[in-house]
C-alpha cells in the first residue's frame, strides 16, 4: 500500500519538474520526488540509503540547484522558445523506451536469488554496518578513489566558477 | 697475366691513365697538356705495333682482366679477343690518332677548353682501341655506346654555340636508335645462344634457324648503320661537323664512323649465314654512297662536303662487306681513314688559316698562300677519286671489281657513277678554294699553318700515296689479303663469283669516271665552260634536291619529331594533368563535397545530440530484445 | 663485437630514433651544431651499416642478421627481423641517402632546422625498420609510420604547392596500403583457418594457401597498395607533385628509398604470397608497367620544370624495374634489384643537382637557365655523369641493371622488352635535351653571371654517389654475387608454382599462347 | 512488493528524466532531469540488490550518490561560467560543438 503512495508521489513530482515552467518550483517538486524514492529505500529495508538519499540529494545537491536557481535569477527565465520538432521526436522516443524498460522488466533475467544477504540477516546485524564493513574492506580501493574524484570536482568547481578563464 | 696480355691491356691503359690525368689537373697543366695527350697515344701506337708483330707471327688469342657481370646464368668478363683484324684496326685507330692529336697541339692552341680537348680526345681514343679489343657483344656494346658519349662531347665542344650543342644532342640521339637496334641483337645473340663470346656465338651460328641468323645480323646492322651514319640514320654526321676539325679527321673520318664496317666484319660469320641480311648491307651501302655523293655535289660548306664523301665512302665500305668481300671493306677501310683523316686535316688548316671560315663561295686561289696544305690536300682527294697511283684507287678497285665480277652489277653501276660524282666535288673544292678567282674577305690575313700541323699532314698524304701498295692488284693476290684473309676463312660463302673480268679491265672504267669528274670540275670552275646559274634554273628540281639534303632533315622533323612532341604535350597535359589527376582530384572533390552535405548533421545543437543518443539507446535495447 | 653483431639490425633501426631524441634536448637556436650533429649520427648510422656489408654471407640466400622476440602474444606478432640480399642493399641505400639528404640540407632548409632533422632521423628509422621486418605486422606499421615525417617535410620545407601536395601524398598512399591491409589480413586469416595458429611471421605466411579466385583479389588489393608506392602507370600522379615541391632531401629520400617500397613489397609480399595469382596477371602488369616506361619518358621530355622532368623520368625507371620484376627469370629479377639500388643513385644524385641550382638561382624553370657550364665546370661535370647514368650509358651503373632486365625479359616476353627497350632512346633524349638547355650555348639570362661553382660540403655530397655510379657500372659483382643467391631462391620458389599456374591455365584456357 | 514493480516505477523514472532532459531548454532543469535519471537507476540498483539478497547494488548506489554529488559541483560550475558567457543558460545557445 505504502509502495503505490510513494509510487504516485514520486511519479507526479517527476511529470512535475519537467513540467513546470518555473525551474524553482522544478527544485522543489524534485525534492519531493527524492523523499519519495527514499521512501522505497525505506520499504526495501535500506534505511541507511534512505538517510543518505535525503541527505545528499534533497539536502546538498538540491541546495546546491537552487542557490545557483537564486544566484543566476533565473526564477523568472520564462521566454525560453520551444523546439516542436525536437519535443515530437523525444516523446515518442521515450514512450518506447519506456515500453521496453517495462518488457524487460517484466520478463525478467530467470536469475533466482543467491546472496546470502537476506532481509533477516540484515536486520541482524544491521544495514549501515554491513554497508560500512564492505565500503572499508572489499571497496577500499574504489572508496578512496571516490574521495579523489569529490577532491577533483571541488577544484573543478571552484575553477569554473572563478570569474575570469 | 703474362707478357702478351701485359701488352694487349698497355695499349688502352696509356690513353686512360692521359684521360684522367688531364680531366682531374687539366686547370694546373696549362701547355703541357697536349703533350701529355699526344704522348700517351703515341706509347699506345707503338705498343700496337708491338702487338701487330706478336699477332703477325702467331695465332690470335683472348686476354682476361676481371669478370665483370655474373648474374645468374649471365657470365661476361671484360676481356680482348686479338686476331689480324683487330691488329690492324688497332694500328690504324692508334696511328691516326696520334697524328691527329699531334695536329690538334697546333691546331687547338690557346683554346680555353686545351686541358679539357685532350682529355676527351683521350678517352675517346681509350674507348675505340676497347671497343676493337672488345672479346664480347657486350663489352662491345659498352664502348661503341662509349664512343658515342665521347663523339657527343667532342662534337658539342665549344657548347656556347646553339648549333654545336644541338649537333652534339642529333648525333647522340640519332646513334641511340642504331643502338637500340643494336642492343636488341645482343640480347637476341643471347637468349639464342646463351653466351656473348664471340667464339661460341660464331661457333653456334650454323646451327641456329636461319631466320634468326638474319634477324640478329640485321638489328646488329641497325647499330652500324646509326654509327657509321648510313642512310636512313645518315643524317647526324654532317651537322657533327661543327666540333673542332681534328675531331671530324679522327673520329668522323677515320676511327669511330668506321666501328659500323668493323663490326660487319667481325660478325662477318653471322652476316654470312644471312645472305638476305648481308644483301640489305649491301644496297644499303650502295645507295648511301651514291645519295651522299649526289648530296655533296652542291653543298658549299668544305667539311660538310667532306662529311658527305665520308658518308658515301662508308657506303662502299658496307657494299664490300655485304657482298662478302670482308677484305676488301677492310682495305678501303684502313686506306679511306688515312685520306680521309688527311683530308679533313688540311681543311682544318685552310679554315686556321681563314680564321674559320668554310664557305667555298669565299675562298679562292690560296694555293699560293699555303703550298704545304693545297698539295697535300690534293694528294688527299686524288686518293679519294681513285686515281692511281694513289691507295683509294686500289682500295675502292678492290671493291668495285668484286661487286662485278660477283655479280652485283646495279651496285657496281651506282659505284661507278659515284666515283664520277666523287671526283666532281673533291676537286670542286680544289678548284674553288684553291684555285680560280679570290673571293677571300680581304681583311683575312691568310697564312700557312705551324709546323706541328703541317708535319702530321704530310706525315698522312705520304702514306695516302703508298699504303695501297699493300694490295696490289689482283686483290687476293695481295700482302693484304693474304695476311687478313685467315680470319674470314671460316665464314660461308654466299656469294661465290660468277664473271672473272681481269682486273685492269674494270679498274680502267673507274679510274676513267674517276677522271671524268675531274675534268668536268675542270670546265666548271677553271675553263667557266658552262653557265653555271643557267643549269641550276635547268636543272632545278635536282639541283634543289641536292642542295636540300634530299629532305630528309625535314621528313624526320614532320613525321616524328613534332609528332612525338605534340603527342607528349597531349600526353602530359590531358591524360596526366586532366584525366588521371583529374580522376583523382575529382574523387577527393566527390568525397568533399558528400561530406560537405553529411557534416550538416551535426549541427551543434547538444539537444539533438543526446536524442540522437537516445535513438541509439532505444534501437540497441529493442536489438537485444529482439535477439 | 659478437653482441653488437647480433643485434645490429635493432641497433640500425633505433640509433637515429635515439639519436632524434637526443636532438631533442638542444636548444633550437642553435642550429649549426643541430646540422652538423644530426649529419654526423647519419653518418655514424650508415658506417654501422657497412658492418652488415662485410658480414654478410653472400652464398646463402637465407635471412642473416635474424633477431626474434614476442611481441603481441594473443595474435601471434614478433618482433622478427632479418635481411637477405635485397633488402642488404635497400638499407645500405637508406642509411647513406639519409647522410647525403642531411648534408645537401645546409643550405635548403632555413627554418625549424630542429625539427627538420628529427623527423629525418625518424623516417630513417621507420624505412630500415620497414625493410628488415620479417612480421606482417611489423612491417605494417612501420610501413605507415614512415608517412608522417614525410608527410610533414613536404608540407612545411617544401615550396609553392606544399599543403596541396603533402595531402595528395598521404592520401594517395594511405588509401594503397589501407587496401592492402584489408589483403594482408584476410591472408592471415586464411592462414589461421588453415594451421589454428595466429602468425604473422611472413616465412610461414608463404604456406599459405589461397584459393585462385580470393587469391586473384587479394593479389590487386595488394598491387594496388604496392603500386602506389612504386608507382605504377596510372597511380603515378602523386609523385609528380610530391617530388616536385618536396625540398630537396624530401625529394632525394622520396626518390631513393620509398619508391623503393613498392617494388620490395611485390618482391618480399605480393609474389609470393600469391604466386598463381601473380603468374596469372603479369601479362597486365607488364603493360603497365611498359606504359609506364614510354610514357613517362614521353611525359618527361615537355616538361619545363627541372624537378618535374626528373620526377616523371623517375615513373619511366620505375617501370623499367617492374618488367624486369615480373618477368621473373634471375638474371631480369637480378637486374631490377640491381636496377633498384642504381635509380636510387642516379634519381637521388640528379636531384640534388636540381637543388643546387635551385639554391643558386631559386628557381626550376629549364627556361630561366643555360649556358652555365662555363661558370661551373665541376657542377657540369658531375651533373653530366648522373645524366648519363640516368640514360642508361655503358659503363655507368644504369646501365648493367637496365641490360640485366631487358636481356633478362627478352625470350618470353619479347614485345614488351622490345617497347621498353625503346625507351632508352626517350631517355636520352629528354636528359640530353634537358642537359643542353641548362648547360650549353650562350648565357642568355644576366642573373646567371653570378653562377657559383660547387663548395666543398656539395662536392662531398655527391662524390660517394658518382663513386658508386662508376664502381657498379664497371664492377658490379660485389653486389650482384649477394644478390643473385637471394633472387634465384626467389625464382625458383616461384617456378614451383608453375606447375599450378599450368594445369590452371590448362582447365581455363587463359592465355593459349 | 514484487520486484517488476520497483522497476516499472523505475522505468517510469528514468523515461520521465529522460524526456525533461530532451525537451527542457533550461540548463539547470536539464541538470535536474539528469539526476531524476540516476535515481531512477539507484532505485533499480537497490530494488533488484534487495531481491537478489546482495549487497553491492547498495554500494553502488553509494558510489553513484559520490559521482552525483561530483556532477553537481562541475555542473553547476558550468551553468554559472555559461551563463556568465552566454546571458542566457538556454542550452540551445551551447551549438558551437559541430564541424
Amino acid at each position: 500500500m505504502l509502495f503505490y503512495v510513494f509510487s504516485i508521489i514520486a511519479i507526479y513530482s517527476a511529470l512535475m519538474v519537467i513540467l513546470s515552467r518555473n525551474p524553482l518550483t522544478s527544485a522543489l517538486y524534485l525534492v519531493l520526488c527524492f523523499f519519495a524514492i527514499a521512501g522505497f529505500y525505506v520499504i526495501l529495508d535500506m534505511e541507511f540509503l534512505a538517510a543518505m538519499q535525503v541527505l545528499v540529494y534533497a539536502g546538498a545537491i538540491m541546495v546546491l540547484v537552487v542557490l545557483v536557481i537564486m544566484l543566476l535569477n533565473l526564477a523568472n527565465a520564462k521566454n525560453i522558445p520551444k523546439d516542436f520538432h525536437q519535443m515530437f521526436i523525444a516523446v515518442i522516443s521515450f514512450i518506447l523506451l519506456f515500453f521496453e524498460i517495462f518488457l524487460y522488466a517484466i520478463k525478467g533475467s530467470g536469475k533466482v536469488p543467491t546472496g546470502i544477504y537476506t532481509t533477516a540477516f540484515i536486520k541482524t546485524i544491521g544495514n549501515t554496518q554491513i554497508i560500512g564493513e564492505f565500503l572499508f574492506t572489499k571497496y577500499i580501493f574504489p572508496f578512496e578513489v571516490a574521495s579523489i574524484l569529490l577532491l577533483i570536482a571541488i577544484i573543478g568547481a571552484f575553477i569554473f566558477a572563478r570569474r575570469k578563464f | 697475366m703474362d707478357t702478351k696480355d701485359l701488352l694487349v691491356w698497355s695499349i688502352p691503359f696509356f690513353p686512360m691513365l692521359g684521360a684522367i690525368l688531364l680531366g682531374v689537373f687539366g686547370k694546373y697543366l696549362k701547355n703541357y697538356a697536349g703533350y701529355i695527350g699526344s704522348i700517351s697515344i703515341v706509347i699506345s701506337f707503338l705498343f700496337s705495333v708491338a702487338l701487330f708483330i706478336t699477332v703477325a707471327s702467331t695465332h690470335g688469342f683472348t686476354a682476361i682482366l676481371y669478370p665483370w657481370i655474373y648474374a645468374s646464368t649471365f657470365k661476361t668478363n671484360i676481356s680482348t679477343y686479338i686476331d689480324r683484324l683487330s691488329v690492324i684496326m688497332l694500328v690504324m685507330v692508334t696511328g691516326v690518332s696520334a697524328l691527329v692529336h699531334i695536329y690538334s697541339i697546333g691546331y687547338m692552341k690557346g683554346d680555353k677548353g686545351f686541358a679539357r680537348y685532350f682529355s676527351y680526345m683521350n678517352l675517346f681514343v681509350f674507348s675505340m682501341i676497347m671497343l676493337v679489343l672488345a672479346n664480347n657483344f657486350l663489352l662491345l656494346y659498352v664502348f661503341w655506346e662509349a664512343v658515342g658519349f665521347c663523339s657527343y662531347i667532342l662534337i658539342g665542344f665549344w657548347y656556347e654555340k646553339k648549333s654545336a650543342s644541338d649537333a652534339a644532342k642529333k648525333a647522340f640521339i640519332v646513334n641511340r636508335v642504331g643502338d637500340f637496334g643494336f642492343g636488341l641483337g645482343v640480347m637476341l645473340i643471347f637468349v639464342s645462344t646463351g653466351t656473348l663470346n664471340y667464339t661460341s656465338v660464331f661457333g653456334m651460328m650454323p646451327s641456329l634457324p636461319g631466320y634468326l641468323v638474319t634477324i640478329i645480323a640485321l638489328l646488329l646492322f641497325a647499330g652500324a648503320v646509326g654509327k657509321s651514319a648510313q642512310f636512313p640514320l645518315h643524317i647526324w654526321l654532317p651537322d657533327a661537323m661543327e666540333g673542332p676539325t681534328p675531331v671530324s679527321s679522327l673520329i668522323h673520318a677515320a676511327t669511330m664512323v668506321t666501328a659500323g664496317v668493323y663490326l660487319v666484319a667481325r660478325c662477318h660469320v653471322i652476316f654470312s649465314y644471312s645472305p638476305f641480311a648481308s644483301h640489305v648491307v649491301a644496297y644499303i651501302g650502295g645507295f648511301t654512297a651514291f645519295l651522299a655523293a649526289f648530296i655533296a655535289l652542291t653543298q658549299y660548306d668544305i667539311k660538310r662536303i667532306i662529311a658527305y664523301s665520308t658518308i658515301s665512302q662508308l657506303g662502299y665500305m658496307f657494299m664490300a662487306v655485304g657482298i662478302g668481300s670482308y677484305a676488301a671493306g677492310i682495305f678501303h677501310l684502313i686506306s679511306h681513314a688515312v685520306f680521309k683523316g688527311l683530308l679533313f686535316l688540311t681543311a682544318g688548316s685552310v679554315m686556321h688559316a681563314m680564321s674559320g671560315e668554310l664557305d667555298l663561295r669565299k675562298m679562292g686561289k690560296l694555293y699560293s698562300k699555303m703550298k704545304i696544305t693545297a698539295v697535300t690536300f690534293i694528294v688527299g682527294a686524288l686518293a679519294l677519286s681513285g686515281i692511281p697511283p694513289f691507295s683509294g684507287f686500289f682500295s675502292k678497285d678492290a671493291i668495285l671489281a668484286d661487286t662485278f665480277n660477283k655479280g652485283y652489277y646495279i651496285l657496281w653501276i651506282m659505284g661507278e657513277v659515284t666515283a664520277f660524282m666523287t671526283a666532281f666535288y673533291i676537286f670542286r673544292i680544289i678548284f674553288r678554294v684553291f684555285f680560280g678567282e679570290s673571293h677571300v674577305d680581304p681583311s683575312v690575313h691568310v697564312h700557312e699553318s705551324s709546323k706541328v700541323m703541317t708535319i702530321p699532314m704530310i706525315i698522312l698524304a705520304s702514306l695516302a700515296a703508298v699504303v695501297g701498295f699493300i694490295g696490289i692488284p689482283p686483290f687476293d693476290h695481295s700482302l693484304f689479303y693474304l695476311f687478313l684473309h685467315r680470319d674470314f676463312q671460316n665464314s660461308f660463302v654466299f656469294s661465290p663469283f660468277v664473271n672473272y673480268y681481269p682486273w685492269f679491265l674494270l679498274s680502267s672504267i673507274s679510274v676513267l669516271a674517276g677522271a671524268l669528274g675531274i675534268y668536268t670540275a675542270y670546265l666548271f670552275y677553271i675553263k667557266q665552260a658552262f653557265d653555271t646559274e643557267k643549269i641550276k634554273r635547268i636543272f632545278k628540281p635536282v639541283y634543289e634536291l641536292s642542295f636540300n639534303k634530299v629532305y630528309i632533315d625535314e621528313i624526320y622533323d614532320q613525321l616524328i619529331v613534332t609528332p612525338l612532341k605534340n603527342f607528349s604535350v597531349y600526353l602530359w597535359r590531358v591524360v596526366d594533368t586532366f584525366v588521371i589527376d583529374g580522376a583523382v582530384n575529382g574523387l577527393a572533390q566527390g568525397f568533399a563535397s558528400f561530406s560537405g552535405r553529411v557534416r550538416r548533421v551535426q549541427n551543434g545543437m547538444v539537444m539533438s545530440y543526446a536524442l540522437t543518443l537516445m535513438i541509439g539507446v532505444i534501437a540497441l535495447l529493442a536489438y537485444y530484445f529482439i535477439k | 663485437m659478437g653482441l653488437f653483431l647480433k643485434y645490429i639490425l635493432s641497433i640500425l633501426i633505433f640509433f637515429p630514433l635515439v639519436s632524434g631524441i637526443f636532438l631533442f634536448f638542444i636548444n633550437k637556436e642553435n642550429e649549426r651544431l643541430l646540422r652538423n650533429l644530426a649529419t654526423f649520427l647519419s653518418l655514424v648510422e650508415f658506417i654501422i651499416s657497412i658492418f652488415l656489408f662485410v658480414y654478410f654471407k653472400s652464398s646463402a640466400y637465407e635471412f642473416q642478421f635474424v633477431e626474434k622476440f614476442r611481441w603481441i602474444k594473443t595474435f601471434g606478432a614478433t618482433y622478427y627481423l632479418g635481411i637477405d640480399g635485397v633488402s642488404l642493399f635497400l638499407i645500405l641505400l637508406t642509411t647513406l641517402l639519409s647522410f647525403i639528404s642531411l648534408l645537401s640540407s645546409y643550405k635548403y632548409v632555413k627554418v625549424h632546422v630542429k625539427e627538420f632533422v628529427i623527423l629525418m632521423l625518424a623516417l630513417e628509422t621507420f624505412m630500415i625498420g620497414t625493410f628488415a621486418a620479417l612480421d606482417i605486422l611489423l612491417f605494417y606499421l612501420f610501413w605507415e609510420f614512415m608517412l608522417i615525417p614525410m608527410y610533414f617535410i613536404i608540407g612545411i620545407w617544401g615550396s609553392a604547392r606544399k599543403i596541396y601536395s603533402a595531402v595528395k601524398f598521404i592520401l594517395y598512399t594511405l588509401a594503397g596500403s589501407l587496401i592492402m591491409l584489408f589483403g594482408l589480413i584476410v591472408i592471415f586469416i586464411l592462414h589461421y583457418d588453415q594451421t589454428g595458429s595466429f602468425t604473422f611471421n611472413i616465412l610461414k605466411l608463404y604456406h599459405t594457401h589461397i584459393p585462385l579466385g580470393l587469391q586473384i583479389i587479394l593479389f590487386i588489393a595488394i598491387f594496388i597498395g604496392f603500386a602506389v608506392k612504386v608507382p605504377v602507370f596510372p597511380f603515378h600522379t602523386w609523385l609528380a607533385d610530391a617530388h616536385t615541391e618536396a625540398p630537396t632531401a624530401g625529394s632525394v629520400i622520396l626518390a631513393g628509398v620509398l619508391l623503393k617500397f613498392g617494388i620490395y613489397g611485390f618482391f618480399r609480399f605480393a609474389i609470393p604470397l600469391m604466386p598463381e595469382a601473380t603468374l596469372i596477371l603479369t601479362p597486365f602488369i607488364l603493360v603497365l608497367a611498359v606504359i609506364g616506361i614510354i610514357y613517362g619518358a614521353l611525359v618527361s621530355m615537355v616538361q619545363k620544370d627541372l624537378k618535374r622532368l626528373v620526377a616523371f623520368s623517375s615513373i619511366s625507371h620505375m617501370g623499367f624495374i617492374m618488367l624486369g620484376l615480373f618477368a621473373m627469370t634471375a638474371i631480369s629479377v637480378d637486374g631490377s634489384i640491381l636496377q633498384l639500388i642504381n635509380h636510387g643513385i642516379s634519381t637521388g644524385a640528379l636531384f640534388l643537382f636540381v637543388g643546387m641550382l635551385y639554391e643558386r638561382r631559386h628557381t626550376r624553370l629549364i627556361s630561366d637557365f643555360g649556358g652555365i657550364a662555363k661558370k661551373v665546370p665541376i657542377l657540369a661535370a658531375l651533373f653530366m655523369i648522373t645524366v648519363l647514368s640516368s640514360i642508361g650509358l655503358p659503363g655507368l651503373n644504369g646501365f648493367v641493371g637496365e641490360f640485366l632486365i631487358l636481356v633478362g625479359s627478352f625470350k618470353q616476353y619479347t614485345v614488351f622488352t622490345v617497347i621498353a627497350t625503346s625507351g632508352v632512346i626517350f631517355a636520352a633524349v629528354y636528359l640530353l635535351w634537358m642537359f643542353q638547355r641548362v648547360m650549353f650555348q650562350n648565357i642568355t639570362n644576366s642573373k646567371n653571371e653570378q653562377f657559383k661553382d660547387m663548395d666543398l660540403r656539395e662536392i662531398v655530397t655527391i662524390i660517394p654517389l658518382i663513386f658508386l655510379m662508376l664502381y657498379i657500372g664497371l664492377y658490379p659483382t660485389p653486389f650482384l654475387s649477394r644478390i643473385d643467391p637471394t633472387v634465384t631462391h626467389f625464382v625458383n620458389m616461384i617456378n614451383h608454382h608453375k606447375y599450378a599456374y599450368n594445369l590452371i591455365k590448362a582447365k581455363i584456357g587463359l592465355f593459349n599462347a | 512488493m514484487d520486484i517488476n514493480a520497483y522497476l516499472i516505477v523505475a522505468g517510469i523514472l528514468f523515461s520521465i528524466g529522460g524526456l525533461g532532459v530532451l525537451i527542457r531548454k533550461n540548463l539547470i532543469v536539464v541538470f535536474m532531469s539528469l539526476e531524476l535519471m540516476f535515481n531512477a537507476a539507484n532505485l533499480g540498483f537497490v530494488a533488484v540488490s534487495g531481491y537478489l539478497n546482495l549487497i553491492s547494488g547498495d554500494i553502488f548506489v553509494i558510489f553513484v550518490m559520490v559521482v552525483a554529488a561530483a556532477e553537481a559541483a562541475i555542473a553547476l560550475g558550468i551553468a554559472i561560467a555559461f551563463y556568465r558567457e552566454k546571458g542566457t543558460i538556454n542550452i540551445d545557445k551551447a551549438n558551437e560543438l559541430k564541424w
